[in-house]
This record gives C-alpha cells, sequence and structure tokens, in this order.
C-alpha cells in the first residue's frame, strides 16, 4: 500500500513537470496552429536562465591566498562573491543559495521578449506554411539555441541545487500511520508539484476570466470568425507565444535541482512532450495536462519493481504503449477537438 | 587471407572490378608497394582522434582531445615532453615516429556507434590514419575497435569500463588502458568493508546497457563475497532523467546502502535526486544510509556538485596522485589548458605515447609489429605506477584508485580525494575468468 | 525510353552518371591540397549516401506522395539492419539472403504497424509510428527481447555482430570473411591515382548504387503510375477520394509498406557494407533525420530528398571533421592577423560546432526555399533559362510532382 | 418503385430530432429537389443517403440494396455521386488528373494496385477524361492546376468528376451556393444539358428556388425535419402549407 501511495504521489510530480511542458507547448499548437520543436529549447533556455543567476549572484573577486598553494603548485586564488562583500556573508550566501527560485524573476522577462523575438522574426512567417516546414525550421532553431547555450556554458550538467531550506525530504508515511521512512518525498518536489498548479491555475484562469483570454478561446476556435469582428488576433497571438514561452520558461527553471541542466536538456523532453499533447488531444489545455498526469502516474507504477519483475522493460515502453491504445480508441486523444492538425 | 581491404593510396586489389577485364589504363600503380593498411609513404603519420563533441559526453570527448594534442605535441618535440620525461620506455625522443612527424585528424562520434564508425571509416579511408584513439562509451569502443579490426589499424580504446571490451568483444588489433568494470569492483570492495562493514544490503540501480549490466554484475559479485545482501538490482532506462520512481522505493526495501551503476548524465541525475530524496542523512537497520558510485570522473563530479561529498567510487588516474609521471602531465596540460586534465583525457594521452612508442620500439607501423610490441609491455612513469598490457587480453593493468568525494572542497577542481591506490595485484583476474569469458582476439590484421 | 518520359528519363539518365562517377566527381580537391577535407569520394561516406538516398526515396513514396508524416521510419531501417546481421549470424556472409530478409522483415513489420497507424491521420498517424518505433528502440537497446526469452536477440547497446563462434551453417572454409555477393566481397576496392589524385572504387558502393538506381527507377515509375495518381490523391483531398469509390487507406497502407522494404533494403545494406547494427539506428532522432532530409531537398520531388540526404551526410561526416588545424592550413597564405580573424570567425561553425552550421542551414533552406534544395536549383535554372530567352512566355503547364 | 427509397428514416442528435419518419421516394431518370428552411434537415437527410450518418431507425434502399452501414466509398461504388457545397475537388492535381481519378476508380474499385504501368500510357482513361472535359467545355483548361480555377470552373470540374462515372444517381448540395446569377445560370444550363444528354436521375438540395423551379420535375419540402409535401413544381408553387412554412419570403 505504501508503495502505491508513493508511487501516486511520484506519478503527480511527474506528471506535473510534463504537465507544464504539454501546456505550453499546447498553447502554441491551439492558437497558432505552429508545430513547434524549439519548445523543449525554451525550457531549456529556462533552465540556463537559473544558472546564469547561480553565476551572477556567484561572481566573485579574486583574493590571492599565498600561504596556499593549487594544482600547479601557484599561490592558490581565492574567489569571494560580491553579494557577500556586499550584503555580508550570511546575506550573500543565502542570495545565492535561493538563486533557483530568484532565477523566476529573471526568465520570466528574458523569456518572453525570447518568444515575442521568435514570434515576430520567425514563426509568423510560417502560420500559412505546411507542417513539415515549421517542423524543419523550429528545429533548424532548436539545434542553434542549443549550440549557442553549449557555447557559453559547456556541455555538462551544471549543478543547481534548490535552497538549502527545502534539501531533505518529507516523511509522509509517518502521518498516515505508516512506518519511518516508508513514504518520503523531497521537498523541492512537492514544490514543484505545487508550483505546477499555481502555473497551471493561473493559465487556465487567464484565459478563462479575462478578456484577452475569451479573445483567444475564441481564436482557438475559430480564427477567421475573430479576425472578421475586426479583432487584432495577431497582436494578441505574439503575446500567448510570449506567455507559452514564459511558462516554459518558469518551467526549467523550477526543475533544474532535480534535473542538472545541460544544452541538450531540450531535446530529451521534446519527444515525450508532443507524446502528452497528442495523447491530450489537438488544441485541448485541460487534455494536455490530463495526459501529463495520467502519463506520469501510470510510469511511475510502471517503474514499480513488483511490474518490473513481470514485464522487464515495461517502464521504458510503458508511455508509448498507452499513447498508441489511447489513439486508438479515441480518434483524437482524450479531450481533442476535430479538425485540428489532422490532415 | 584473402582479405583485400581499402587502401588509400594502395594499388589495384584482387577486386570485383578486375575480374571483369576491364583494360587498365596504365596510370594504374603496377606492384604492391603497401604491406599494410595506410603505410605512411611521405614525411608524416596520422593519427585519428574519434571523439564524442557533440551529446551528452561532448565535454569529455574535447578534454581527450585536448589531451590527444598535447600528446602530438610531445611526440613532435613541442612543448615540455609531459610523460615522455618519465616514461620507462626511452625510445622516442620528441622527433616524431621513426622519424615522421606526427599529425591528427578529429572526427565526432557522437556517442553513437554508426556514427562513429563512420568517422573511423573516414579517418581510414580518406584521411589514411593508421591508429585511432580515443571515445567515452563501452558500446562506441567495441564498435569501433571491431571496425579496426577489419580494416587493419590499430584501435587505442579511450574512456571505456565495460568489461567487454577487453573480454567477450576483445580484438587483436584493439588496445585498453583504461580498467573496467571487474577492477572497479576488486578495488572498491575492501575499502567498503573498512568503511561501512561486512553487514550491509545493498540496492542497485543500473543503467539497463550493456556496461551496466557488467558493472552491476561485478560490483554485487565482490560485495556479496564480503557478505553484502544484494536486495534488489533495478535496471533503469538510459536518459530517464527523472529517476524518482526508482529511488523513492529505495528506503523502504530495507537496503541501506545504494549503488549507482551510472554514468555521465544519468550518474549526475540520479545520484542528484538521490541526495534530494535524504537518503544520505537517513538511518536504516541501525545505520548511517551510504550510496556508492562506483566508476567516477572529474565531470561527473562537477556536474553533480556538493551531492558527491562523501560517497565512494573509483577512478583509473587522478591528477592529484602524488609520482612524478602525473605531475609532468598536469603541468604540461595546466599550463596549456588552464585547468587540471580527467581521467578520460590521461587515458587518451597514455595511449597515444604508447602507441607512438610500439612503433617505435618495433621499429615498424605494421599493425602486427605494434601488436607484437604492446603485448606483455611492461612500463612505469605514466602516472599508474607499473603497467602491464595484459597480452592474452590487451587489458592493462595497473593500480586502481579508490576515491571519495571532498567534504570541503577547497577549489573548484577539488572534488574527489584519493582515498587508497589498490596495489595491481588486488584486481588482477584470470583471463577466463567467467565475466570475461567468451571472447577471441583473433589474428592480428594488417590490412592490405 | 524504359517506360519513363523524356523528362524522367534524362533526370534518371543524370543520377546514374552521377551515382558511376561519384568516386571521381565527389574528389575534386589532390589528396595533398589544403582543400582535400571537403572531398567526399571515399567508400564509406559515398556508401552511405547512396544507401540513405534508398532510404529517403522510400520515404517519400509515403510522405511525399500521401502527405502522411510518418515519425518511426528509423525502426524499419533498424530491423531490417538485425534481420541482415542474424542473417551472418546464423547462415553465412553472403548479403543476399540477408539484404532478401531484411526487406521481407521490414516489410512485415510496416505491414502491421501501418495497419494500425494509418487508423489515424494527421499528427495522431505521426504520433503512433513515433510510439511504435520508440517501443522497438527500447526493446532493442536494453535487449528486452532477449531478458524476455534469455539469450541475445539484438545485444543491447553494444550492438549486434558476427562472432567467430557463430554457426555460420553456409560458410564453407574458403569463403570470404567480410559480407559479400557470392565471393565478390563488399570492401574490395581499387584505386586508381592520377596526378595529386587517387580515386576509389568499391565494390560496396557500386553494388549500394546499383540497388539506389533501381530503387529510383521503381519511385518513377510509382511517381508516375496510376497507383501515384491515387496516392497523390490521398493527400489532396481524401474526402472526394471516398466520394470517387476509391478507398485510401489499402493505397496508403501500400506506400507504406513499399516505403518500409525501401528502409528494409537501406538498413540491409547498411549492414552488408558492416555488418554490425546498433539499436541506435532506430532512435526517434535517426527517424527525425529522415523527415529533415526529405523536407530540406524538397517533398514530392523525385530528386529532392536524394539531394537532402547528401547535404545532411556531407556535413555530418565532413564539416564536424573541420578542425582548427585544417583551416588554419586553408589561410596559411594570408598575413598571420587575418588569418586568425578568419579561423576564429570561421571556429564556431566547424568541427565540434557542425550542429551549429547545421542548424542554420535547416532555417536559411526553409526560409528562403520554401520548396527546399530542389526549389534552389528550378529557380537557379529559371534565372539561366530567363536570361536565354528573355521573350518566352512562361507556361501555364507545370509537372506535376516534380 | 424509385430508384432510390427512403423509408421511416429517424436521427436524432441529442435532444434535437433532426430527421422524423423521412419517406422519399426519387424515381429513376428524374431531377427531384429536396427544399426546406434553414435547419429543416436537409443536409443531414443527404449525409445519410451517402453514408456518412447512419440513421436510429428507418431503411434506406437504392436500386434493391441498403446503402445503410456501407463506407462513402462503397456507396459511389453503388452508383451514387455527390457534389459538395464548396466544390470538393483535387487542388493539388491537374484538371486532367482530378478526372483521370474518378475512370480508374470506375475501372479498378476500391483498390488496385497498378504501381509500375505509366498513367501516360492509360491511353483508354486518358481519351474518357478528356471527352468528359469537352463536354464542360474544359478541355483547354486540362493541364491546369485544379486548385488555380476559378470558382465556376471548379464546379464544373466537380460536375465532371461525378459525370465520368456515369453514376445512376447524382447528389448535388446546393450546387451554386455562394454564386453570382451569371455562374448560376450556367451551372443551370450544366445541369439541363448533362440531363439531355443522358440517363440520370439528380437529387438537389437547394436554396434557390430560380434553380429549384428551372431543373426539378418533383420537388419534396422538407421542415423540420420532415417531409410536408412532394409534389411538381407547379402544384408546390401554390401549396399553401408550403407557403406558410418556407416560400412566403422566398419566392417572389
Amino acid at each position: 500500500m505504501d508503495d502505491i501511495i508513493l508511487q501516486i504521489l511520484n506519478g503527480l510530480d511527474k506528471g506535473s513537470a510534463y504537465a507544464l511542458i504539454a501546456l505550453g507547448l499546447t498553447l502554441i499548437f491551439g492558437t497558432l496552429g505552429v508545430v513547434n520543436f524549439a519548445h523543449g529549447a525554451l525550457f531549456m533556455v529556462g533552465a540556463f536562465c537559473a544558472v546564469t543567476v547561480q553565476r551572477l549572484l556567484g561572481l566573485s573577486h579574486t583574493i590571492i591566498d599565498e600561504s596556499q598553494k593549487d594544482f600547479l603548485g601557484n599561490p592558490l586564488k581565492i574567489e569571494v562573491p560580491y553579494v557577500e562583500g556586499w550584503f555580508g556573508p550570511e546575506m550573500g550566501q543565502a542570495l545565492i543559495s535561493w538563486s533557483v527560485p530568484l532565477a523566476i524573476l529573471f526568465a520570466i522577462p528574458v523569456m518572453i521578449i525570447l518568444g515575442f523575438v521568435m514570434e515576430r522574426g520567425l514563426i509568423k512567417h510560417f502560420y500559412k506554411r505546411p507542417h513539415a516546414d515549421q517542423i524543419l525550421v523550429t528545429f533548424g532553431l532548436a539545434i542553434v539555441i542549443g549550440e549557442i547555450i553549449k557555447a557559453n556554458f559547456g556541455a555538462n550538467p551544471i549543478p543547481t541545487p534548490a535552497p538549502a531550506a527545502f534539501s531533505g525530504s518529507l516523511d509522509f508515511g509517518v502521518w498516515l500511520g505508516f512506518a519511518e521512512n516508508a513514504i518520503i518525498y523531497p521537498y523541492w518536489r512537492l514544490v514543484y508539484f505545487l508550483f505546477s498548479m499555481v502555473i497551471i491555475a493561473g493559465v487556465f484562469a487567464f484565459l478563462q476570466f479575462t478578456t484577452f483570454g475569451m479573445v483567444v478561446r475564441a481564436g482557438m476556435a475559430d480564427r477567421e470568425t475573430v479576425g472578421l469582428l475586426g479583432i487584432d488576433i495577431d497582436k494578441r497571438f505574439t503575446l500567448m507565444f510570449g506567455l507559452a514561452a514564459a511558462v516554459a520558461g518558469v518551467a526549467g527553471v523550477m526543475y533544474t535541482p532535480i534535473l542538472s541542466p545541460n544544452y541538450n536538456m531540450g531535446m530529451d523532453f521534446l519527444v515525450l512532450s508532443f507524446v502528452v499533447v497528442v495523447v491530450g488531444g489537438m488544441g485541448s489545455l485541460p487534455g494536455a495536462v490530463l495526459a501529463g498526469f495520467l502519463l506520469g502516474i501510470l510510469q511511475s507504477f510502471a517503474s514499480m519493481n513488483e511490474v518490473k519483475s513481470l514485464l522487464p522493460g515495461i517502464d521504458q515502453i510503458i508511455i508509448y504503449l498507452v499513447a498508441i491504445f489511447i489513439l486508438l480508441t479515441r480518434p483524437r486523444g482524450l479531450m481533442g477537438r476535430k479538425g485540428v492538425m489532422e490532415e | 587471407m584473402t582479405r583485400t581491404n581499402y587502401s588509400r593510396r594502395g594499388v589495384l586489389k584482387t577486386g570485383g572490378l578486375t575480374a571483369t577485364g576491364l583494360a587498365m589504363p596504365t596510370i594504374f600503380t603496377a606492384s604492391s608497394a603497401s604491406a599494410f593498411t595506410n603505410e605512411p609513404t611521405g614525411s608524416s603519420v596520422k593519427f585519428g582522434f574519434n571523439v564524442p563533441q557533440t551529446g551528452p559526453y561532448a565535454e569529455e570527448g574535447l578534454d581527450e582531445l585536448r589531451a590527444q594534442e598535447l600528446a602530438v605535441e610531445h611526440l613532435n618535440g613541442i612543448g615540455d615532453g609531459g610523460m615522455l620525461n618519465t616514461f620507462s620506455s626511452k625510445a622516442l625522443d620528441g622527433t616524431g615516429i621513426l622519424g615522421k612527424q606526427v599529425e591528427f585528424v578529429t572526427g565526432d562520434t557522437q556517442t553513437k556507434s554508426d556514427v562513429a564508425r563512420a568517422s573511423a571509416q573516414s579517418m581510414i579511408q580518406k584521411d589514411g590514419c593508421i591508429m585511432i584513439n580515443g571515445g567515452s562509451s563501452s558500446g562506441v569502443a567495441i564498435a569501433v575497435q571491431g571496425l579496426c579490426q577489419e580494416a587493419g589499424v590499430i584501435f587505442m580504446a579511450g574512456l571505456t569500463h565495460s568489461n567487454d571490451t577487453t573480454g567477450k568483444d576483445r580484438k587483436r588489433n584493439g588496445f585498453r588502458h583504461f580498467f573496467n568494470g571487474y577492477m572497479s569492483g576488486a578495488a572498491l570492495g575492501p575499502v567498503l568493508q573498512g568503511a561501512y562493514g561486512t553487514e550491509r544490503r545493498a540496492y542497485h540501480l543500473t543503467a539497463d546497457y550493456t556496461w551496466g549490466w557488467t558493472q552491476q554484475e561485478s560490483i554485487q559479485a565482490v560485495t556479496e563475497a564480503m557478505g553484502w545482501e544484494t536486495v534488489q538490482n533495478v535496471l533503469t532506462p538510459v536518459g530517464a532523467g527523472d529517476f524518482s520512481s526508482y529511488i523513492a522505493p529505495v528506503l523502504n526495501s530495507g537496503a541501506d546502502v545504494l549503488i549507482l551503476n551510472h554514468y555521465g548524465g544519468d550518474m549526475v541525475n540520479s545520484l542528484t535526486q538521490a541526495v534530494q530524496f535524504g537518503l544520505k542523512d537517513k538511518e536504516v537497520n541501525g545505520k548511517n544510509f551510504e550510496i556508492i558510485v562506483p566508476l567516477y570522473s572529474e565531470l561527473m563530479a562537477a556536474g553533480a556538485g556538493s551531492n558527491i561529498q562523501g560517497v565512494y567510487g573509483s577512478m583509473n588516474w587522478n591528477w592529484q596522485l602524488p609520482d612524478a609521471g602525473t605531475a609532468a602531465f598536469v603541468r604540461s596540460f595546466g599550463e596549456k589548458y588552464g585547468f587540471p586534465p580527467s581521467g578520460a583525457a590521461h587515458t587518451c594521452y597514455v595511449q597515444t605515447l604508447l602507441y607512438a612508442d610500439a612503433v617505435t620500439r618495433a621499429g615498424s607501423f605494421n599493425p602486427c609489429a605494434v601488436v607484437e610490441a604492446l603485448e606483455g609491455f611492461e612500463f612505469d612513469g605514466m602516472g599508474n605506477g607499473p603497467v602491464l598490457y595484459r597480452a592474452e587480453d590487451h587489458q592493462c593493468f595497473k593500480d586502481v584508485l579508490v576515491m571519495k568525494g571532498t567534504e570541503n572542497p577547497t577549489n573548484q577542481y577539488d572534488t574527489l580525494e584519493i582515498v587508497e591506490v589498490t596495489p595491481r595485484a588486488q584486481v588482477e583476474y584470470a583471463e577466463d575468468h567467467p565475466m570475461f569469458a567468451g571472447g577471441d582476439l583473433g589474428e592480428c590484421n594488417p590490412g592490405a | 525510353m524504359l517506360g519513363l518520359n523524356s523528362k524522367d528519363f534524362t533526370l534518371f539518365l543524370v543520377v546514374v552518371v552521377l551515382v558511376i562517377a561519384a568516386p571521381i566527381l565527389l574528389n575534386p580537391f589532390p589528396s595533398d591540397s589544403a582543400f582535400a577535407q571537403f572531398n567526399a569520394g571515399y567508400p564509406a561516406l559515398m556508401q552511405r549516401f547512396v544507401i540513405f538516398g534508398i532510404l529517403v526515396i522510400g520515404f517519400n513514396i509515403l510522405f511525399g506522395l500521401t502527405g502522411y508524416l510518418s515519425f518511426g521510419h528509423a525502426a524499419f531501417l533498424g530491423v531490417g539492419s538485425f534481420a541482415a546481421v542474424w542473417m551472418f549470424k546464423l547462415l553465412s556472409y553472403n548479403i543476399v539472403p540477408a539484404v532478401l530478409l531484411s526487406v521481407i522483415v521490414a516489410g512485415l513489420f510496416s505491414v502491421v504497424i501501418g495497419y494500425v497507424s494509418l487508423r489515424r491521420s494527421g499528427i495522431y498517424f505521426s504520433i503512433l509510428t513515433l510510439a511504435f518505433a520508440q517501443m522497438m528502440y527500447a526493446i532493442a537497446y536494453s535487449d528486452l527481447l532477449g531478458k524476455f526469452f534469455g539469450g541475445i536477440v539484438t545485444n543491447g547497446e553494444t550492438g549486434l555482430q558476427v562472432y567467430n563462434d557463430d554457426p555460420q551453417i553456409l560458410m564453407s572454409p574458403g569463403d570470404p570473411t567480410v559480407p559479400h555477393l557470392f565471393g565478390w566481397e563488399m570492401n574490395s576496392s581499387f584505386t586508381w591515382d592520377v596526378g595529386g589524385w587517387s580515386f576509389v572504387f568499391q565494390n560496396g558502393y557500386y553494388l549500394s548504387g546499383i540497388l539506389m538506381l533501381a530503387s529510383f527507377y521503381l519511385a518513377i515509375r510509382i511517381f508516375r503510375s496510376p497507383f501515384g495518381l491515387m496516392l497523390r490523391a490521398i493527400k489532396s483531398n481524401q474526402n472526394r477520394l471516398a466520394y470517387t469509390g476509391v478507398s485510401s487507406r489499402p493505397y496508403a497502407l501500400a506506400a507504406f509498406v513499399i516505403s518500409g522494404m525501401y528502409a528494409g533494403l537501406a538498413g540491409g545494406l547498411l549492414a552488408a557494407m558492416d555488418p554490425l547494427t546498433g539499436a541506435e539506428r532506430m532512435f526517434w532522432t535517426a527517424s527525425g533525420e529522415i523527415v529533415i532530409m526529405s523536407i530540406l531537398g524538397g517533398v514530392g520531388t523525385l530528386i529532392g530528398p536524394i539531394l537532402g540526404a547528401g547535404v545532411i551526410k556531407y556535413m555530418e561526416n565532413i564539416v564536424s571533421t573541420i578542425n582548427d588545424n585544417v583551416v588554419h592550413g586553408w589561410f596559411a597564405f594570408m598575413p598571420d592577423g587575418i588569418e586568425n580573424i578568419l579561423v576564429t570567425v570561421i571556429h564556431p561553425f566547424i568541427g565540434k560546432g557542425w550542429h551549429l552550421t547545421l542548424g542554420l542551414v535547416f532555417m536559411a533552406v526553409v526560409i528562403f526555399l520554401p520548396g527546399g534544395l530542389v526549389e534552389g536549383g528550378q529557380r537557379l535554372g529559371r534565372l539561366f533559362e530567363r536570361r536565354k530567352v528573355e521573350e518566352k512566355p512562361p507556361t501555364a503547364t507545370t509537372e506535376p510532382a516534380e | 418503385m424509385g430508384i432510390l427509397e427512403v423509408k421511416g428514416v429517424n436521427k436524432r442528435f441529442g435532444g434535437l430530432q433532426a430527421l422524423g419518419n423521412v419517406n422519399l421516394s426519387i424515381a429513376e431518370n428524374t431531377v427531384h429537389a429536396i427544399i426546406g428552411p434553414n435547419g429543416a434537415g436537409k443536409s443531414t437527410l443527404l449525409n445519410v443517403l451517402v453514408g456518412k450518418l447512419i440513421p436510429d431507425s428507418g431503411s434506406v434502399m437504392f436500386d434493391g440494396q441498403s446503402v445503410l452501414g456501407r463506407k462513402p466509398h462503397e456507396i459511389n461504388q453503388l452508383g451514387i455521386s455527390r457534389v459538395f457545397q464548396t466544390p470538393e475537388i483535387f487542388t493539388d492535381l491537374t484538371v486532367l488528373e482530378n478526372v483521370m481519378i474518378p475512370c480508374f476508380a470506375k475501372r479498378d474499385g476500391a483498390f488496385r494496385m497498378h504501381a509500375i504501368e505509366s498513367v501516360g500510357h492509360e491511353v483508354d482513361i486518358k481519351t474518357q477524361a478528356e471527352t468528359m472535359l469537352a463536354d464542360v467545355n474544359m478541355l483547354e483548361k486540362s493541364n491546369m492546376h485544379a486548385g488555380s480555377l476559378s470558382r465556376g470552373d471548379k464546379r464544373r470540374l466537380e460536375m465532371a468528376m461525378c459525370l465520368v462515372q456515369e453514376p445512376r444517381l447524382l447528389l448535388l448540395d446546393e450546387p451554386t451556393a455562394g454564386m453570382a446569377r451569371a455562374d448560376t445560370n450556367n451551372t443551370i444550363d450544366l445541369l439541363k444539358e448533362i440531363k439531355a444528354k443522358r440517363d440520370i436521375t439528380m437529387a438537389i438540395i437547394e436554396h434557390d428556388m430560380h434553380v429549384v423551379f428551372s431543373l426539378a420535375e418533383r420537388i419534396t419540402v422538407l421542415a423540420q425535419g420532415t417531409p410536408l409535401v412532394e409534389d411538381t413544381p407547379d402544384n408546390i408553387k401554390g401549396h399553401p402549407k408550403v407557403k406558410e412554412a418556407y416560400l412566403g419570403e422566398a419566392a417572389h
């Protein structure tokens, strides 16, 4: 029983990550009708926003300590972060420790601007082009973004720890009357789960309760009609792209303590996020979220030793098996709309 | 043998096209000049450095490339000579090899066997390379080793840790300087016993591919021999990213040691996440919960950051070793690039020098002569103490380092500390040891 | 000629000449010149050009004609290779049974996967094919079949290769120990040294080349056949096709199976040229590469995808091997300062940065040449034509799918 | 006994009764129009006839065979062709190819793999298609891309594609919707011409009374999913019920 609760917890957490990425992807699919292969890259750029903030906060000046030697036998250079000098060692260390959450403040404007630039500079010219062209151009863009990141940060994963306050894990099991250590879960993952919920709820509320959101939803349903009403839907779609980029970006920022960022992480998420979106159904935001959680939980269950001993390797293929099953039983995924990307 | 492999400056071969009986223009060279593939005829000889330059192991590959470039400089007499000064064999004098200047070409393996083989083929067929060196994974090493065997050039493996490379997939034309899973286990065993006792329950997470399997097998054998119990071995998909669903059940399984048979990004992520679950701070069965990473590299250590503190693992070589060879290499490398070399860099550097030395001692670039010169070769002064290149399986036998994540690092390169230098005798095994059985070196193949 | 119209026949003839003369045409620079780096005329790369050519010709029959975008086509390449290597292991190094089986096995797989996936269209179809391919990749990479049944089926990440103790029941003592066609060894070659050049003519390349030409010929026939017309009708308007009394599913399935068999042939040939295969051949990036090759060259055109395959394989094998030393070699004649500046400018795009060049090429082609490289060629052609005959008005007729 | 017999067809969408007990008989070689105000169930009925929708109850017989449960391509093979409200043609192909496809379909059925033969060598099919194109005055446009045709020409092409299969029943779904008066008249002439040249049954769903009264020999008036009246055009014109339900404002 405790195993199952643990895996449900796990699945929710995994699912929230999938849902968050799929949400941004669906916003772009649904509103703009663009297959954006660079969405994983946006997630990755978000993660590197966290690295950048960490580096900025860690910017140091050098003190040469003659009493110690470095690996070549030269006097040791000791790096002292500027923030420690400005705010005192304790406050400085705390700031550095909180660099990941702080990076959200940095990532939002960066990602929105990046989104605007991408949409205005490139994507908007591809609305009327075949999906194949969209795939090629966004895939090319994803490679270019990845290479730029690689040139600046290297190919190695970069450790980006969560704030010290969130290290360690919570013992759920004790609350529920299980033995100690039966169900533990890291604080940061719980934070990530809550954070995802807030973002998802925020996006839905934004689309549901603002005029802007209503217009966009109308545009998703029938772009031409909305255009005929004299509403400048294009401008709103640009904003949507910025919003989608920001969602991907903050998802990336908050994920860095779980997955040390490297330039290739966007590609690793690309295929998975497409599967999630399509299983959810093209053009359906609730579908994307639902599919994210469903696949996350199923994958967690498939990773259980009891399941794996029965079917070796099931954890590696479960997502695809489920995707095939759902697409064959429900023609347009869980909640897809008719006619979206069916040609 | 009727093998008539392709040779770049070779001659008319007994190929199908001759069989068609075409009248050949006289431009065709008439006599067979080369005795083996890519025999160097001019004033230079070319090496192929085949390393991952894109993909997850790019950083490691680039570090290998740096070391290889350094080795070529030292062979050609540029710079301070590095390990040539400490190497026990004095055949090399910094004037190239057999009077020929050393040149090199580079290629990108992308850590994919197909691409690595294509790249190696290009080096052999297009650039006329006589030796291929480098690589950062066992799958690629085995693939390229097989290719070099067929093509008739020498393969000096880079970083490859799977038992199979010199086990069931060993080849006469291929040589491995790097240590392997068995050696890691043999070296770690006593240290772990000393640190954690004989009554432990181990939980393995193993990358689900050949290297992971062989390493897990090796470690399990050693730990069980000293009384540890293996609770579970869970195979994890490569590149899973999020290992939480594999780590979450560990604590509840009654295990008190987690062994991560992962490498590269997988290791960075699984270790980071295991620490995040608070495993290192827990107590199980009245003992402190421990994590072990059997194979370490500096780059992984850097990627995992503070999470590796106090975690045991093993290495082929580390820049902090006190011997003269290490000091010489670290100095040349550090002065050229500004940071200490990684273990992968070391192995590629040494392999390049070893090849050059073997050619010089043999007096020929002929792969078969080189094989003969390397088989059973004993040397010292390359940072690992006295080393033997065993003739039976082309595996180097040398001391193995047991490492531990530094508790209080003083600078960014101070990530790992040497706990023990396990003597060579302790990690040796018979060449037909069950974990290495089924291999057949075959005949040496000079190609043409 | 050969049942082709004159335009197609000319195109086919050009391709024939290119394939035959590739060892010379692709080696324009003398071996010792600084630009020899750009030569692509060595057997391993030429083999890849033609084998990947076969792969994308087949893919184009599916994607170019019917518009169904399969995102898992590399799976058929993979099973083809595995089938071929198993034939080497069990029977002998003769490539005939190996290649035949690889085509058959890939065909069987594509019947099953195609039958299921074609129940959906658009992106749903793409994701179904992707899911099947990724499952097959995972199964091969961790040798799940081997684990399930015991023994070795795909040999996991190390890849499947031939060992000396494999049965090879049809192998007699004198037989070659490399892949061969009734004794005609694939890796045998002869070299023609002339001036500073050395041209290599290899058996394996020519065998692959002949099969590529045969595949290409067959593809042209399919493009121009009533069957091909039906496939194009599927892409154009499935609704109308149904109301015309045609069920599109069997046509699409036939196209899927044909293209799967092409992929199997390519996979078998890859194994025949180099008898080792691994799961990564089936990874989604490999499938993506096929799609990218087709779009880059020009979807639905006869020659486009082959060009796309050539460009990508060239970049992967040539641009990635250019390091700073090589660039210094090119500009050695310049003054040091300028040389260094040039090297610094070029540095990010070569060697380890070749992916950057690749990404930029993708973007440039799709932005400036919406029809792919073929459109670039057509524009060039039109430019010349216009210069030649200014007065001739443009004709209203357009050749279909050219 | 008509060529098409619809008996007791019911179709509900949720709470909406789209078709209620529809009985309809279309006699062979007549032009039969189905008219009715918006939402009367005309399109639903048409979709039932071509197999796109399956009614909740009732039967649809074409020449003694039930069409229910058959797929659109099977229904076409029975001899029913359909012209859509917006012309459905193969826009990426040439005009000639557009007409050749139905020729192949008629010859080969649902699936036959002619993968090696050249389209260019199918002289019979080509002649057949060209004759048809000449019939609708489009021969000179046979090498144009269908997508680049004018709307009227697209309509002609679609008719040609349907007629070349020599269907026994041609269903026309508002063939003149959105057309200018001149185009509408052309279409009427075209249809008259077609009717004059061959034995064919036509069922027209149409809003435009001008078209209906120019062509139809019999008219069924549909209102709220049920046939109100069925009669000749002349009788329909004066029928009070129809006037009440529909013609009051439409026919001046």
